[in-house]
């Protein structure tokens, strides 16, 4: 069984067909990068693995299960645009917060451990409105991680992020792909995804134009895939 | 001309006929009412205008559930196409209403719970049309305006239960399947049928007309959609 | 009064038809919208396409 | 079990942010003072008419300032997308919806409590006669005010133009429980009883929160999944 597994997936705007007949699938323990341009579609496509969007027509499978589904929100971790966590809460009560909302089991302990993970101990008192950027960004990096997911969705998690943040997310990354969790990146920030991609697809206005393995040449030419399969 | 064209032509024409011999007959063949005089006449407009209000909006409410259900585009064009009728239909009401009001009640508006309702129904409606000019996405734009048309139904329920809830100035219900029969004359309730029949036919070339827009409308979205893509 | 009662009838029903004729009026001028909007659209693709 | 516990998590992130800043309730409160205020000058206020008016005037206040903060309830989470973290997380959209119901409720109370002490000083009003009835009406019709305010402000978070919008749609919507409540508190401060004719705007009110509530409940998964 793949950990996410999508086949003849739609979605439209109106009349207007933002993905078309999307069919792929990620097995547990690679990592997935999507690229592609620009308004291709990733963005719409995680929001509908996050289950944040309906699709129109298709079957989603992410650990067996549907995306809406209680326990497959669960298993999945989410890191979007946005960082989302509260600027009026301090870091402790926003992993505290999360931790009960997934219902952990031992809230005070993972809440405390993420914050050291990620250089924020220091501070766990203090309100978030008060962090600075990369502070902010490393705390919405512990909120992802927190309850130990089994499929990591990260829509350009690379672009909001400094250099130091970036770092830290690469590692825990491989981390979560050594110890069987399952990674679904939308970038087009090439160089970072594909250094840790197992495998790549690009989509190109709403179409799924290629998957397949991430191969050398595309890790010394990232521009490679786009001279390959999209259009000028 | 395609068959939808005709079709809508044929159902304004015989509604336009229908609402001709119907006027000929109230005009000229009833007799005045005893009490009301000549003005009892706005009745025969003004109670199969509501009619076609509560049609128009249960309909809009029907279709805004199976919009929910089988997220098919069509069902939205009818939500809204009934809507607007409705809408229209509310205001024709309210101002028939109103100038039967100044010559029975002397007054032109009054705050009787079932004068409320109807305008409380109105605002909500043309605050369903409101929000779907405010969102986008057409896909979006159903989802949301459906929800809202549901929650708006709740408002034409206590219109219609109004004069059973509250003592109000308005009549009270006139035709036989709220009264029991025997509260009018049966020629003037064959006649509210009529001209409920003759508007019905009307208000539904409308529809047909506004939901051929609607599928333009959507047509427009994609293209534009199309336009940025590139 | 019974004159007066009967020109109030006729505003009712003046009124009434008067508020639908001008709805299908505005629904007329909105369908030349739409296609004049439909229209440029279609050309503006068109255009792009060629070039 | 765990409907409850997710909703009452929520409840109490959106207080503690709440209660944090104070941004929203401040405003309300002091709004709600300024048309306190602003009713003195719209009518001379004798005692006698008055009581007449007050639940009238009592809910336009409430109303109004009340909206304050259901349009904050679900804006609060857009800061940093936090409503799409909070919608993918295995929190269900009615437990979701029920917890910040219930903190705009008890903050939107809270700023009630505050006002009627402040109505009776003003306008020389004693509203003590029948307290545990008026905190009755208080509760039930502010729950159905909340229950449609957080859920048009849910429908209407993503909107370009959600400050113009949420009003329009909002308050039409809460005239039944409105209704219901002016009424009632009208005649709880003049002191009479709830009974015969008037049980009728109790079962309104109740009913409301029913149909509301449900309605809620059933469609707020739908507007929060687009």
């Amino acid at each position: 069984m793949s950990a996410v597994a999508v086949r003849d997936l739609w979605k439209y705007y109106g009349d207007y067909p933002a993905l078309r007949e999307i069919t792929f699938s990620a097995e547990q323990g690679t990592c997935l990068a999507v690229l592609g341009r620009n308004g291709a579609g990733k963005t719409t496509l995680l929001r509908i693995l996050c289950g944040l969007s309906r699709a129109a027509r298709g079957e989603i499978r992410i650990l067996g299960r549907s995306a809406r589904h209680p326990e497959t929100r669960a298993r999945v971790g989410i890191l979007g645009h946005g960082i989302g966590i509260y600027d009026e809460l301090s870091a402790m009560e926003n992993l505290r917060l999360f931790a009960r909302l997934y219902g952990l089991a031992d809230i005070e302990n993972s809440a405390r451990h993420w914050l050291e993970r990620t250089g924020l101990a220091h501070v766990r008192d203090g309100l978030v409105r008060e962090f600075s950027r990369g502070m902010r960004q490393r705390l919405a990096v512990a909120r992802a991680f927190l309850h130990a997911p089994e499929v990591l969705l990260l829509d350009e998690p690379f672009t909001a992020l400094d250099d130091r943040a970036i770092a830290m997310l690469q590692d825990l990354l491989r981390e979560a792909l050594d110890r069987g969790a399952t990674v679904l990146m939308s970038t087009h920030q090439l160089r970072e995804a594909l250094e840790l991609a197992t495998h790549v697809a690009l989509i190109s206005r709403g179409r799924l134009v290629h998957t397949g393995e991430r191969t050398a040449e595309m890790l010394a030419d990232p521009g490679w895939l786009y001279r390959h399969y999209g259009e000028a | 001309m395609g068959t939808r064209n005709k079709l809508i032509y044929l159902l304004a024409a015989l509604g336009g006929l229908l609402v001709i011999r119907n006027l000929y007959v109230i005009l000229l063949q009833f007799p005045d009412e005893a009490a009301q005089g000549a003005i009892y006449r706005i009745m025969f407009f003004h109670v199969p205008c509501w009619f076609i209000c509560f049609t128009a909006f249960l309909a809009a409410g029907v279709a805004s559930i199976l919009y929910l259900w089988k997220r098919r585009m069509v069902f939205d064009n009818v939500a809204v196409s009934a809507v607007e009728i409705g809408v229209v239909f509310t205001a024709t009401g309210l101002v028939t209403g109103s100038i039967w009001a100044r010559v029975i009640w002397g007054i032109w508006w009054t705050w009787d719970p079932r004068l409320t309702w109807a305008f409380i129904t109105l605002l909500v409606y043309l605050g369903y049309l409101m929000l779907r000019r405010a969102i986008d996405d057409p896909t979006e734009r159903a989802k949301n305006s459906a929800v809202l048309c549901i929650f708006a139904f709740v408002s034409v329920v206590i219109t219609y239960k109004a004069i059973d809830w509250w003592r109000t100035q308005h009549p009270g219900a006139v035709l036989s399947f709220r009264t029991g029969g025997g509260n009018i004359e049966p020629a003037w309730e064959m006649m509210l049928l009529w001209n409920f029949l003759a508007l019905g036919l009307i208000a539904a070339a409308v529809l047909l007309i506004r939901l051929n827009q609607e599928q333009v409308r959507r047509e427009v979205d994609g293209l534009r959609r199309r336009v940025h893509e590139l | 009064m019974d004159e007066r009662n009967f020109t109030f009838m006729f505003y009712g029903l003046a009124a009434a038809w008067a508020i639908l004729a001008a709805y299908v009026v505005y629904l007329g001028a909105r369908e030349g919208k739409i296609r004049r909007q439909l229209e440029n659209l279609r050309r503006m693709l068109e255009e792009r396409d060629k070039t | 079990m765990r409907f409850l516990r997710q909703a009452g998590t929520i409840a109490v992130k959106d207080l503690k942010a709440e209660l944090r800043t104070k941004e929203a309730i401040n405003a309300s409160l002091s709004f709600a003072l300024v048309i306190l205020l602003l009713f003195s000058f719209a009518f001379d206020p004798t005692a006698e008419q008055t009581r007449e008016i007050s639940g009238g005037l009592l809910w336009l206040v409430f109303a109004f300032a009340g909206a304050l903060i259901l349009n904050r309830s679900f804006s609060r989470e857009q800061a940093n997308d936090c409503l799409d973290i909070l919608v993918a997380s295995p929190v269900s959209g009615a437990a979701l919806f029920i917890g910040k119901a219930v903190a705009n409720a008890i903050l939107i109370l809270a700023v009630e409590v505050v006002c009627l002490p402040v109505f009776g000083v003003f306008y020389n009003i004693t509203w003590t006669k029948r307290p545990w009835w008026l905190l009755l009406v208080l509760v039930l019709a502010t729950w159905g005010l909340t229950v449609i305010g957080t859920m048009f402000s849910a429908l209407t978070v993503n909107l370009r133009l959600r400050e113009l919008m949420l009003p329009v749609l909002v308050y039409p919507m809460m005239i039944p429980s409105l209704m219901a409540a002016m009424q009632l508190t009208t005649l709880l401060i003049a002191g009479e009883p709830v009974t015969g004719e008037d049980i009728v705007w109790l079962r309104l009110l109740i009913g409301f929160d029913i149909i509301f509530t449900a309605l809620g409940i059933g469609l707020v998964e739908t507007v929060l999944v687009n």
